[in-house]
């Protein structure tokens, strides 16, 4: 168990408090009495939440509890059907993020809201360009945008395009920008959901010093060892209501837990998060996925990766040292100038569908950009890759169907209105699983997972491990590229999981190494 | 040296004599042209580049027959000609004829897409003292200075008879609709006017109860028949503004179960093939011609302009007007195109 | 803890409820209004006489604009589609010796062909489908003339004729032939593999590489059955006009056939598709048509009308706002 | 002043060096020309088609040609100009065409109801008014691009008729009138073109609202997230594009010296294709000026030389001509540009 540190009284911090303050300051920003719905669900009930300068404020609950909607709501994404928004003790109904932007309200959405096409340099400073002679200095641009991001930890030309960056890289951009701006609010959702421990760290002294500067910060995050590092405060929300506002050291972990998930407390720590039993898996026999040498000009310098059956295979390495690449690699999604692949023995077709054949599945790391497909339902979604498999002369078998939606949707506990909801209303813990879902309908024989558990809740990612696990006990490998869960060759991270040591002692990690280093 | 863009007859009647333009006027002053007095420098048509310039598509038969006509006599005289088609776009047209200049064509024969939207063109033509002879439609400018003369149809004379036809047809008066040319187009303006204002004038017994525009267009035509036809069951005749919009019309008359040439008289403009065929057998009522064989008058115009003698500036060709009586053996002699 | 969460929808007619009423079915009410304003006008515009010459002219949109759906659900577009009505009506005349029904075979290959080299322009070679297939419109309706020669061909076979002008039990054969058309393509869409593909490579066509889909096949079929819908609505279009006129025919039809996609519901950033609202559309558009013209409105007057109730049909039916 | 860099002032966390080494910027000069060429495939493809004209086509290389070819286009080339803009904000704009010809009867008709003033004002404030219009309905009623515009080619033109008499009172710009000036000769249209795309050029490139529509043709829920004015933006980027094609039309009328009609159909496509040459996605977000002047061009000499060889087999050929060149061209041009492709 993780201690929890770093929750000093806000009153300990004397840039926090406004002159002639009191011990507690008022709100910088608050709610009261907020609702919000969307067809078929009520999002947010009766929500009252506050945060203060100089603060940072955790806001924690299960996936599809409401947070991102209540921060959509507080910087002017959603209109409110109930309640106000007030800012320094004043109405503010913010017509557009632009308007939250300008009363100084800072935010880093949950899932990165960058433009991709664009260039680092220009993400970093759109709208806020230093000019010359009113025109934009991009010499200047580029020269600050470099220096920034160093201080981030990412040595990049700025005039790259944003896209051809790794997740992860592409966080700390929209952290970078986020915290460029001038505001008395920062708002995190879920900022470190895909940042290696090391980048966490960045992060954390940045908000240490947005905190010293008496600027309020709001953190969502799913990693509970997380919070007791750098939060101050804590509000947890279950189903769209707050059901605990408190000081952060005041409440313990399991305390924590049960408060999200509406358990008993003794009930949590007798079982767990959930129900699972630690998974034994033997590993045996010839690999099920055998790369060899593979070289991509630039980003893969002669990776060799086996997963043998019942084994778990951490990919190890930092922001883009080319895991991801590696994932895809292996799954015929992105062309090799080197190397071979064998799956099952034999080397398949360098396609996504004849790999999916050969039982070699992959979770994306970007659900937004390579996973869901927003405006189809959940059940088209879980069902996409199994369609040749569900389908007979071309019809789909409905029943099928069905029967699978039904299937992984109670078991993964997708939070949704229904099978036939669209998935890009879900919450994006729940989008999480259902690409999860996606790849375990088609009963792999290897599970390509990259940053399977992206800003799932604490339920959940044992509900993941534990799916992940119990396919290698049947038989399957699989193959992760995660940190939380697998070990970094070079940073190993505790896991808010106890499962964590079984895990890594099943897990085999590879290094890859990058080109140009 | 078939270009697919001639049908199969037009060849045979532009080579046919009784098919051949036959001026009907030279216009009232009688003025005529030479190159001294428009500034040009004497050349020799045969050892220069002739420029044609055409205004549209030449999937018209009218377009067709126009170009093979000027190419054929080209050739028959030993002329170098080059040759642009604009496709229905005036700036395109400006550019096709600032090209030819620029390819070094020294006398120009343009067919214009319209009478205004040409002055670059033809400013530049004239600064560099390159004569331009128009065909078919007018263009606004002085003869002898803008260009030596124009040699067309008189439209809204057309038009007139068309209207004529119209009340010989329907001597006990009724309703009748207008098919109408592209918008913005002044031939089709000329055929709109001609025709209403001969009606106002002289049968007051006919009235157009449906004007609307069908843009030279068969198939539009047709639709625009079969709408009108719903609105106004009671029609009586049709007046096409081209032939093609007549085929177009009678083609919807007779899906609605009424027969052309009896239950609606249908009057078009151009003399094509196929209208005339149906004006001899008594499906059309009658056809007014637009003869589209300029190559011989244009040439013999040209080469009088580099004579002492000069050319005419205004040469209204003579439009044949078929009708029951003449159609059928004037299909004989393949003097239709 | 909460299993998957299914909670009732609130039986309140608020204004989203409209705005969801709008938006599924506006286009069918404004067809009723805009019947329901003409028969007032003229009663016997409320006839069966009436009925056929509206079927006559819209069918061949509203076949075009089935497969123009097809082709926008996956984020393209297909301009070549007027230039293949061209080509299908050149090629009938063409093979007309060997009988209509091979003519008609030939033409709907001619269609096929064409939208196979745009599919494997958009698919294989990753040209953006608004320029491969401005390319084509170009080029085909030049080839459909040339192949045609000059002037319009009159085609007087009975066959071709009677599938643009004769009817069976009252209806006209183009109407029997669109709604089986329309029912095969609302199945294939809702029922099968190809059509959840379909709309999965248009929401995002990333995700669905990755997911395994056969993306580029899809993509191409698409355009070929877009191109096949396009050569028969070219039959058609040459049976009812009794002749072949490669160089007018098809003008203007993916502007038609994209209106009616449009109006009838399917966002042209693709993701989506309502092949009845499309059928809906395609009417909708040729009423608005009728009304104008049978009112002998003039044409600047007909085209400022038309801008607007456009826009008003798709305002009524707009999807719900980001907001 | 909150601006922070982790590093910097006391209390911020010594960042240890990441240890990822991917500074890319050492690119050799042979990777940053294959850069370029993959972002200027219609430009390299111009080159390539200028060479082979010159080299193979009696007649293309003569001064007097290429002044006719940038004369012909120097108005027109303007619409496509616009046209970027909009597209790179993942829009279409269909009016253009109906906006150059509504601008030119405007401006001849003010040339001769009011003078200079009128001629040049006129146009320019309703096609502003217009494009408002229409990028209101986009950005704010959220309707989609194509069909607005769709609507506002056919309003464009009904107006135009309507006012002109169902296009057939064509207005003469006045002899003499001061008017004429703006669009006389060779070289005053083809600079005034060469101006504007400059201008357009430090638009796009140089200020916040060029970089918005990057932004919002990049993503356009991040750009709202990012706190842009979007809606703004939008409205904005329809009203110059309106008013550019009017301006274009106006420059025209000036240059035919009259208000023709029946001018600027289907020029919306011709402009779309030079913007989508140019390297311009259709999807938005990605494009330059530099793009779309090569993409201009191209078409241009295409046209040129289907003139020059292919007329006199009629118009057939040169539409079979035309398509079968455009075809070649973007298959050079889409293998040139690959880079595009997401990974
Ligand atoms: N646009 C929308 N339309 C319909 N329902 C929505 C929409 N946005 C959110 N919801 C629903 O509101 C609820 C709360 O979602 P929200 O995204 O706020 O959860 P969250 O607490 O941020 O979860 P996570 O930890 O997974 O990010 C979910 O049930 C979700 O399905
Ligand atoms: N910190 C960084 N500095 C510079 N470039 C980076 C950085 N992070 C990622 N990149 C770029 O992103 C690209 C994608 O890397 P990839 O997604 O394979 O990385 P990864 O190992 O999966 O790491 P992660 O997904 O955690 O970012 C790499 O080619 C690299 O050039
Ligand atoms: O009738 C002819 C028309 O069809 C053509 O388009 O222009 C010239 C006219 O005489
Ligand atoms: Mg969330
Ligand atoms: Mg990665």
């Amino acid at each position: 168990m993780v201690q929890p540190q770093g929750a000093q009284p806000v009153a300990a911090e004397p840039t926090a408090a406004p002159p002639g303050g009191s011990p507690a300051p008022a709100p910088v920003l608050e709610v009261t009495g907020l609702h919000k719905s969307f067809t078929g669900v009520h999002a947010l009930r009766d929500v009252d939440f506050a945060v203060r300068p100089g603060e940072v404020h955790a806001l924690i609950g299960e996936n599809g509890a409401g947070k991102s909607t209540l921060i959509k709501v507080m910087t002017g994404v959603y209109e409110p059907d109930e309640g106000e928004v007030r800012l320094r003790g004043e109405e503010a109904a913010f017509a557009s993020p632009l308007a939250a932007q300008e009363a100084g309200i800072s935010t880093i959405y949950q899932e990165v809201n960058l433009v991709p096409m664009m260039s680092v340099a220009r993400n970093l400073f759109l709208g806020r360009e230093p000019r010359r002679y009113g025109l934009i200095d991009s010499t200047r641009m580029k020269r600050e945008a470099r220096d920034i991001l160093r201080d981030y930890g990412v040595h990049v030309n700025p005039a790259r395009p944003l896209r051809s960056l790794g997740l992860g890289a592409q966080q700390m951009v929209a952290i970078a920008r986020a915290v460029q701006i001038d505001a008395r609010v920062v708002i995190m959702d879920e900022p470190t959901s895909s940042l290696e421990a090391r980048e966490v760290e960045t992060l954390f002294g940045v908000i240490r010093r947005l905190r010293a500067q008496g600027i309020a910060i709001v953190y969502v995050s799913h990693r509970l060892d997380e919070l007791y590092q750098v939060c101050d405060r804590v509000t947890v929300m279950r189903d769209g209501a707050v059901v605990r506002v408190d000081d952060m050291s005041a409440v313990d972990r399991i305390t924590l837990v049960s408060l999200m998930l509406g358990r008993e407390i003794g009930d949590v720590r007798k079982h767990g998060a959930t129900g699972f039993a630690d998974a034994e898996h033997q590993v045996k026999g010839a690999p099920v996925v055998a790369a060899h040498d593979l070289q991509r000009r630039h980003q893969l310098d002669g990776v060799s990766v086996d997963i043998r059956p019942g084994e778990v295979v951490g990919l190890g390495g930092l922001l883009g040292s080319g895991r991801s690449e590696t994932a895809k690699a292996i799954m015929g999604a992105l062309p090799l100038d080197g190397g071979t692949v064998e799956i099952g023995g034999a080397t398949t077709r360098r396609t996504v569908a004849a790999s999916i054949r050969a039982g070699v599945v992959m979770l994306p790391e970007d659900r937004k950009l390579e996973g869901i497909v927003p405006s189809l339902s959940v059940r088209e979604n879980i069902v996409l890759a199994a369609l040749p498999r569900i389908t007979r002369a071309g019809l789909v078998d409905r029943a099928k169907q069905d029967e699978i939606v039904d299937y992984f949707m109670k078991r993964l506990r997708i939070k949704a209105s229904g099978p036939d909801q669209r998935v890009s209303e879900l919450s994006g813990g729940n989008q999480q699983k259902v690409l999860l879902a996606r790849c375990l309908c088609l009963d792999p024989k290897a599970l390509l997972l990259d940053e399977p558990t992206r800003g799932i809740d604490v339920g959940a990612k044992a509900e993941v491990q534990g799916s992940s696990t119990s396919w290698p006990s049947r038989g399957s490998a699989c193959c992760s590229s995660r940190r939380s869960w697998t070990s970094s060759s070079r940073a190993p991270t505790a896991s808010s999981c106890s499962r964590t040591a079984a895990w890594s002692a099943s897990s085999r990690a590879t290094t890859s190494r990058r080109t140009r280093s | 040296d078939d270009n697919g863009g001639s049908s199969p007859t037009s060849g045979a009647a532009a080579g046919n004599s009784a098919a051949a333009q036959q001026v009907q006027s030279t216009g009232s002053s009688g003025t005529s042209c030479t190159y001294s007095t428009y500034g040009a420098e004497k050349v020799d048509l045969k050892n220069v580049t002739v420029g044609f310039s055409q205004s549209e598509s030449t999937s018209n038969p009218f377009r067709a027959t126009e170009t093979q006509s000027i190419t054929d006599e080209a050739k028959r005289l030993g002329i170098k000609l080059i040759q642009r088609n604009a496709n229905a776009n005036v700036q395109q047209q400006n550019t096709d004829i600032q090209d030819m200049i620029a390819q070094g064509a020294k006398v120009l024969i343009v067919a214009p897409e319209n009478s205004d939207g040409l002055a670059p063109a033809f400013a530049q033509a004239k600064a560099k003292k390159i004569p331009i002879l128009t065909i078919d439609r007018t263009v606004n400018g002085t003869a002898c200075s803008d260009f030596i003369g124009f040699i067309g149809s008189d439209f809204a004379g057309q038009a007139k008879i068309a209207a004529q036809d119209m009340a010989k047809a329907l001597p006990d008066g009724g309703n009748i609709a207008i098919l109408q040319g592209t918008s913005g187009n002044n031939v089709a303006q000329a055929r709109t006017d001609g025709f209403t204002k001969e009606i106002a004038a002289s049968s007051p017994n006919l009235k157009v109860v449906a004007s609307q525009t069908a843009n030279f267009d068969q198939a539009t035509g047709q639709k625009v028949m079969e709408q009108i036809l719903q609105s106004n069951p009671d029609i009586k005749g049709v007046y096409a503004e081209n032939d093609t919009m007549a085929l177009g019309a009678i083609q919807a008359i007779k899906a609605a179960g009424k027969t052309p040439g009896k239950d609606i008289q249908v009057i078009g403009i151009d003399g094509t093939e196929d209208a005339v065929k149906d004006v001899a057998a008594g499906v059309m009522f009658s056809d007014v011609e637009t003869n589209p064989r300029f190559g011989p008058l244009a040439f013999q115009a040209l080469t009088d302009f580099y004579s002492d003698k000069g050319t005419p500036t205004n040469v209204i060709i003579a439009d044949h007007h078929f009708t029951k009586d003449n159609a059928q053996q004037a299909l004989d002699n393949g003097d239709v195109y | 803890m909460t299993d998957v969460a299914v909670r009732p929808t609130p039986a309140v007619l608020d204004r989203n409820r409209v705005i969801t009423w709008l938006q599924d079915y506006g286009v069918y009410a404004a067809i009723v209004v805009l019947i329901a304003i003409n028969t007032a006008i003229k009663p016997s515009f409320f006839s069966m006489d009436n009925f056929r010459v509206q079927a006559f002219q819209v069918v061949p949109v509203l076949i075009v604009a089935l497969g123009m759906a097809l082709v926008i659900t996956t984020e393209g577009i297909d301009l070549s589609v007027g230039a293949v009505i061209a080509l299908s009506s050149a090629v009938i005349p063409l093979y007309l010796g060997y009988g209509p029904w091979l003519s008609i075979v030939v033409a709907l290959v001619a269609g096929c062909v064409s939208g196979l080299l745009a599919g494997l322009m958009v698919a294989v070679a990753n040209v953006q489908p608004i320029i491969a297939t401005l390319a084509l419109m170009i080029g085909l309706r030049g080839f459909a003339v040339i192949l045609n020669g000059a002037s319009a061909k009159s085609v007087t076979d009975e066959t071709i004729g009677a599938l643009g002008l004769d009817s069976w039990f009252g209806i006209p054969q183009e109407v029997w032939i669109a709604v089986v058309l329309v029912l095969v393509v609302a199945f294939v869409v809702r029922r099968t593999a190809f059509g959840r593909r379909l709309t999965a490579i248009g929401d995002n066509r990333a995700a669905s590489a990755l997911a395994g889909l056969p993306v580029k096949r899809v993509l191409v079929a698409v355009y070929v059955i877009s191109g096949l819908f396009a050569a028969i609505a070219g039959v058609f279009l040459v049976g009812h006009g009794g002749y072949a006129d490669p160089s007018n025919y098809g003008l203007n039809y993916e502007l038609s056939a994209i209106t009616a996609v449009v109006v009838g519901g399917t966002p042209l950033t693709g993701g989506r598709i309502k092949v009845l609202g499309t059928v809906a559309g395609a009417v909708f558009m040729q009423l608005v048509a009728a009304t104008l013209i049978q009112n002998n409105v003039k044409n600047s007057y007909s085209q400022m009308v038309e801008a607007v109730i456009i826009i008003g049909a798709v305002y009524a039916a707009r999807g719900r706002s980001g907001r | 002043m909150s601006t922070l860099n982790p590093t910097s002032g006391p209390g911020g966390p010594t960042v240890p060096d990441a240890g990822v080494n991917v500074d890319v910027t050492g690119e050799t000069r042979l990777e940053r020309i294959t850069g370029v060429a993959q972002q200027q495939g219609g430009l390299v493809s111009l080159v390539i088609v200028f060479v082979a004209a010159c080299a193979f086509s009696d007649g293309f290389a003569d001064w007097g040609n290429f002044q006719s070819i940038l004369v012909g286009n120097a108005y027109t080339s303007l619409l496509a100009l616009g046209m970027t803009f909009v597209i790179l904000t993942g829009g279409i704009d269909l009016s253009v065409g109906s906006m150059f010809a509504l601008g030119g009867v405007l401006a001849a008709w003010g040339s001769g109801h009011g003078g200079i003033l009128v001629a040049v004002l006129l146009p320019l404030v309703v096609a502003a008014l217009f494009g408002l219009l229409q990028g209101t309905l986009i950005a704010k009623a959220r309707l989609a691009p194509f069909i607005v515009t769709l609507a506002g080619m056919l309003f464009a033109r009904g107006l135009l008729q309507a006012i002109s008499a169902e296009g057939t009172d064509t207005y003469l710009v006045p002899k003499g009138s001061p008017f004429l000036w703006l669009g006389d000769g060779t070289w005053r249209p083809i600079l005034t073109a060469v101006v504007l795309f400059v201008l357009g050029g430090i638009l796009l490139m140089r200020t916040r609202f060029g970089q918005a529509l990057f932004a919002i043709g990049g993503s356009e829920n991040a750009a709202l997230l990012m706190g842009l004015p979007v809606a703004r933006t939008k409205v904005l980027v329809y009203v110059l594009s309106a008013t550019v094609a009017g301006a274009a039309g106006m420059l025209n009328a000036s240059r035919l010296q009259s208000g023709v009609t029946n001018i600027g159909v289907g020029y919306e496509l011709t402009a779309i294709a030079a913007v989508i040459i140019g390297g311009t996605l259709l999807t938005g977000g990605a494009g330059s000026i530099l793009g779309t002047a090569a993409g201009v061009l191209l078409l241009a000499v295409i046209q040129n030389l289907i003139g020059v060889h292919l007329s006199q087999y009629g118009s057939s050929a040169s539409d079979l001509a035309n398509g079968l060149f455009l075809a070649v061209v973007v298959l050079i041009q889409t293998t040139l540009t690959r880079v595009r492709r997401l990974p």
